[in-house]
């Protein structure tokens, strides 16, 4: 789950990490008096679920409460790579003499959080990782212990951070480590870790990404996920249970298992078909989430026609051609549907499918061809 | 015996009496499966689908012997029974849970890696050794006796490319569903290992795909192996940043493409199947090749 | 530091732990309040800083509100051990079927934590651990990963408590060792560990020492700490930063270091002396804090002479003498003190003594017999 | 050299900069000990007592070499501060901390463990080779170099005492204050087998005192020593429950009695001074006894 800097920084704060003093603000108005409050010169910075927001504008500066409500007017309702930005955080602005980065990521080889520090902070880190990985210290953390203050320390002074930061960067990284794993964080980057002109040292931008499967425990944090703008679908198929992504194609696309539904969409690519989503039903679908996935498949406007892939195990092919007859009655007259269904129930499916009228292909690929060809037919 | 389990590798189940555990237990005791016992804490005394349950994995294992455990226990409790099972001596684990969170999994396979334990998964659907059982949720049904060695990222996909093969006269040797999480308790390079040196085995199929260098590794390991394998890899058409259902089949920047992946596949040597139906012809003629 | 039974159940209610409802009184007013609120039968527990108050009568009954009040009555004030009881604890009675025995200690030969479970709760664990030490099972935690569920059930197993307490018992027997490493404690227990008519699993008792060395980090606890009744000068001691322990001779004792001070109290002993306290001023201390030390331990009415053992490292000879002189105005007229100084400063220590008249012994030895009979003299 | 260290030993202090770090640093080398840097996060790149300060004992140890390392970092800080030393690969620890947290100790103790590192204390003041120089903060004045090696809970008890064995002509090999608290990283026992099996010892004095139940650990393991021991134990006059100052020093139940460790150690053969006047008197009778 993705959350915004200024949750992330929330979180950060629990940890007795140092953040800039701010607040977020939803109207120009909010950001000035934020800034008002403040005092000094502000940073305006747009929340919103995608990097590069400094690139496109996203990020303005203003030096009194007049300039902050200007820089918020403008950096609200912007579009940033399809996403509108609803709300700015509004913080002091720092003056940085120094940037690092400091991060840490669930590591699949060595199936531990690896803690990654570099003194070239403030940038892309995948830039400094391709031209210059040597720049960038790993370590994974031994999870019998956490990550020590000792080892913390011990990261920072190996990735050459001047000595008046060791100990305060270090109470920071150790602190950062203690949040990602009580977060059930599968990410959390500072970045930039900022050493200003007065000498204090803080975490001027934070990221953090929760695992989805550690919110049941998270519940405060769960309570904080937010529609993305780009893909309003995605987050209520979320919501709702279902794991949908939304694509750019045309062909709905349902089926049981990732693997499956992954290569379900790769055939249809392979016989001309362009996939307008992916949707994994799970094992044990019933008749109501088969039409509740095909009404949700539906309800994309860029949506000409719907495959159904199921290879019945637990998931029974009666189910699931019950669930796609309830479903027509609720779809846009004469949308295609080509349903494929295999293992357990599948002959009575396909019965059921035949009284009523329905497509059905042998395989994978007969389902494919036939629905790529429908929908071209009504194109 | 296979590489993993026989019908007579004494198998408990861990949540046995879940509606879950329940209904599989009873698959697995008719595809042949050993089941011996089984675990739900507060439950030890009673019996489920025909075996005593026990409170802990430690009575189960002094009552039973088992060997091997096949765990059903929602996502809390999971990574504590697999750290159970692996502190009890349990050789076999598979566990079938799907939604674990991440950090339990890495302080779990601290544990299993020091006992020494086998992890299958988690949210995975097992193995299969035709002719003998399985232990999970694999339909047993679709599955023949015979010399390919199958393993896969995924279930369902694993079903359907089993059902092409087994249509095609080609038996199975042992097939194992690895899982789809970020951190799971062995990969492909370790099934590799094992067929390359069980007697059954004359080839191996392999689905993998996107996210993770599972397949880059196993390309790796496949350089120095004297049996044929034959990859496919799913996720072509996926795009970068989004998890497509499995937690692992997410593409992060330019790592865990499929075209990486086939590629590097391909560099050693590998055929690698365009649409899953190419696959039992791919593997005839690797047969072909080293008999 | 000690802490209520109430204190312990409310750590062990933070970490889910079930508990009776009810409440603290301080006098039988409140008392009646509480079991008014609560309905039904309740009873009334002695809050006091020492075991053994059930067979002193500070655990009564009460099956309405007024006997509630009157139960109340007869324990508020109440003298068990030397210790007036000044609040008592009401909570809903509990119908127990069944007691059992769940501890946590720090263990020196282990240098952990260890597990203590036993079917046989209710009762002193220390006569079951003598007459049948084999219903006790025992388990250091592996401070790696802390007590994990799995294993908290297999101590509960093997400690043959039943089937039906395993799932709840091995969730508040977790909990406790998260309880226990959290708060820096060094003792946790519940007795009993009670299974109810109902089927319900609670802990009935709880007892909870905090390590002194924890109280830093433990801000909330350490506001917890209360004069013990029977020594009100150990606890203003400890508040003063002083290691003071009151014994029941007349004897006044302060050295530096404790193994010293200990060893002085058995010189003292062995002259036929008989100790009034331990006191111990560390290392390093000044003339200050050697009059307050002197004027603390001369606030027990029981002490009738005082004697100053100090070798001198970082400690200073001159630094005691003047701290001795400083003090000697405040103390009773005439109340003999005895210093020896060795080591550091020794000599000047002892000059400026001898130029204030007071008297000094050699060695620990001559010291301890002068001021044994310099207080024999004056009786 | 002695059993722990002598004048060529390269040693560096934790918390050097700290105003006990600075005085104790001064001593040392004053001492004769080999003092060859300082560890302080964020002063590295300073000078501190004429040696180099470093921020981690990883780069201290690759700038000098150090193999030894005295602590005298706060509370909060020392548990990790010990972890820091073992995990760099510092063989013998000394931490001078009083007052550090003991479950923080409980985990210090497995790295010190994993690691195989040498721990005296917490919460105590060091060792000594009289003649080499001393690693804590014991008086190096009281010292004189000689035959008895000697081991004690406590500090200035050490002091009074090592007094009486110079003054009365009796040398030491090596002292050592193994420290007062519950846990620490060694003990009684530790040391007696390592002067057993030390040329310049031929006897060994022991200071205990009340609290758990090293002295009669100790005890055991002199019934099968050469070498004579002559112990003293402190506290006969502590009532139970009462914490004597020393974390460690408490009677629980009728555990850690001074009775019971005298009548241990008398159990063993080993003389019980009764006062600590009465030490040298029976050293010298054992010294007489071996030669």
């Amino acid at each position: 789950m993705k959350i915004h800097e200024y949750q992330a920084k929330d979180i950060l704060a629990r940890y007795g990490i140092p953040i800039q003093p701010g607040g977020v603000a939803h109207t120009p108005e909010e950001a000035e008096a934020i800034a008002r409050e403040l005092g000094g010169p502000v940073v305006i910075k747009a929340q919103v679920y995608v990097g590069g927001r400094g690139k496109a504008g996203g990020i303005q500066f203003g030096d009194t409460p007049a300039e902050a409500r200007a820089a918020a007017a403008k950096v609200l309702g912007m579009d940033i790579k399809g996403l509108t930005v609803e709300k700015v955080l509004v913080v002091s602005k720092l003056d940085i003499k120094e940037e690092y980065y400091l991060g840490i990521i669930l590591d699949r080889k060595s199936q531990a959080p690896v803690v990654m520090v570099s003194k070239a902070g403030g940038i892309d880190i995948e830039e400094v990782a391709a031209t210059a990985p040597e720049k960038i210290i790993r370590q994974p953390i031994d999870m019998r212990y956490g990550l020590r203050p000792f080892e913390a320390r011990d990261i920072l002074a190996r990735a050459g951070l001047p000595h008046n930061v060791i100990a305060r960067g270090g109470a920071i990284l150790t602190a950062l480590a203690r949040a990602f794993i009580d977060s059930d964080a599968s990410l959390a980057e500072i970045n930039p870790l900022a050493l200003t002109a007065e000498g204090q040292v803080q975490a001027a931008d934070a990221k953090i990404l929760i695992d989805d499967n550690g919110l049941f425990r998270q519940k405060e944090y769960a309570l904080w996920a937010e529609t993305e703008e780009s893909n309003p679908l995605e987050f209520e198929a979320k919501q709702a249970g279902l794991t949908y992504v939304k694509l750019d194609g045309n062909v709905g696309i349902i089926g049981n298992g990732a693997g499956l539904v992954m290569t379900t969409l790769d055939m249809v690519a392979r016989v001309g078909g362009k996939p307008a989503n992916f949707l994994d039903i799970g094992g044990g679908a019933k008749a109501e989430i088969m039409r509740k996935a095909l009404t949700f498949v539906a309800r994309d406007p860029q949506v000409k026609g719907i495959l159904v892939n199921i290879f019945g195990g637990i998931t029974r092919g009666e189910e699931v051609a019950q669930g796609v007859i309830l479903a027509q009655a609720e779809l846009p007259k004469g949308m295609p549907i080509v349903v494929r269904l295999s293992g357990t129930g599948a002959e009575e499916g396909r019965a059921i499918l035949k009284d009523a009228g329905l497509d059905w292909g042998r395989d994978m690929r007969e389902a494919a061809q036939k629905i790529v060809a429908a929908i071209a037919a009504r194109e | 015996m296979s590489i993993l389990m026989d019908s007579s590798t004494p198998v408990i189940v861990q949540g046995i009496t879940g509606r879950e555990g329940q209904f599989h237990t009873r698959n697995m005791i008719a595809s042949g499966t050993h089941i011996v016992g089984g675990v739900t804490p507060g439950k030890g005394g009673e019996i489920a689908e025909g075996v005593p349950v026990f409170d802990t994995v430690n009575e189960a294992r002094a009552a039973t012997g088992a060997t091997a455990s096949c765990i059903f226990v929602p996502p809390p409790g999971a990574a504590d029974a697999i750290m159970e099972a692996a502190s009890a001596g349990i050789q076999l684990i598979v566990c079938i849970t799907e939604g674990i969170p991440t950090i339990d999994m890495t302080r779990a396979m601290l544990t299993v890696r020091e006992h020494n334990a086998l992890l299958i998964g988690p949210n995975c659907p097992g193995m299969c050794t035709p002719g003998h059982g399985k232990i999970g949720i694999i339909p047993y049904q679709i599955f023949t006796p015979g010399p390919v060695g199958f393993i896969s990222r995924s279930g369902t996909l694993t079903y359907e490319v089993v059902a092409l093969l087994t249509g095609a006269g080609l038996g199975q040797s042992t097939c194992i569903g690895i899982g789809g999480d970020p951190i799971i308790g062995s990969t492909f390079a370790d099934y590799l290992k094992m067929f390359e040196s069980d007697p059954q085995t004359k080839a191996v199929v392999m689905c993998g795909e996107i996210g993770g260098s599972d397949e880059e590794d196993a390309a790796e390991y496949i350089k120095s192996m004297s049996k044929p394998v034959v990859a496919f890899v799913s996720g072509r058409t996926a795009p970068a940043g989004k998890r497509m259902g499995h937690a692992g089949a997410i593409i992060s920047g330019n790592t865990g493409t499929a075209q990486g992946k086939v590629a590097a596949l391909q560099a050693a040597k590998v055929p690698v199947a365009d649409t899953i139906f190419d696959i039992p012809g791919m593997v005839k003629e690797a047969l072909a090749r080293v008999s």
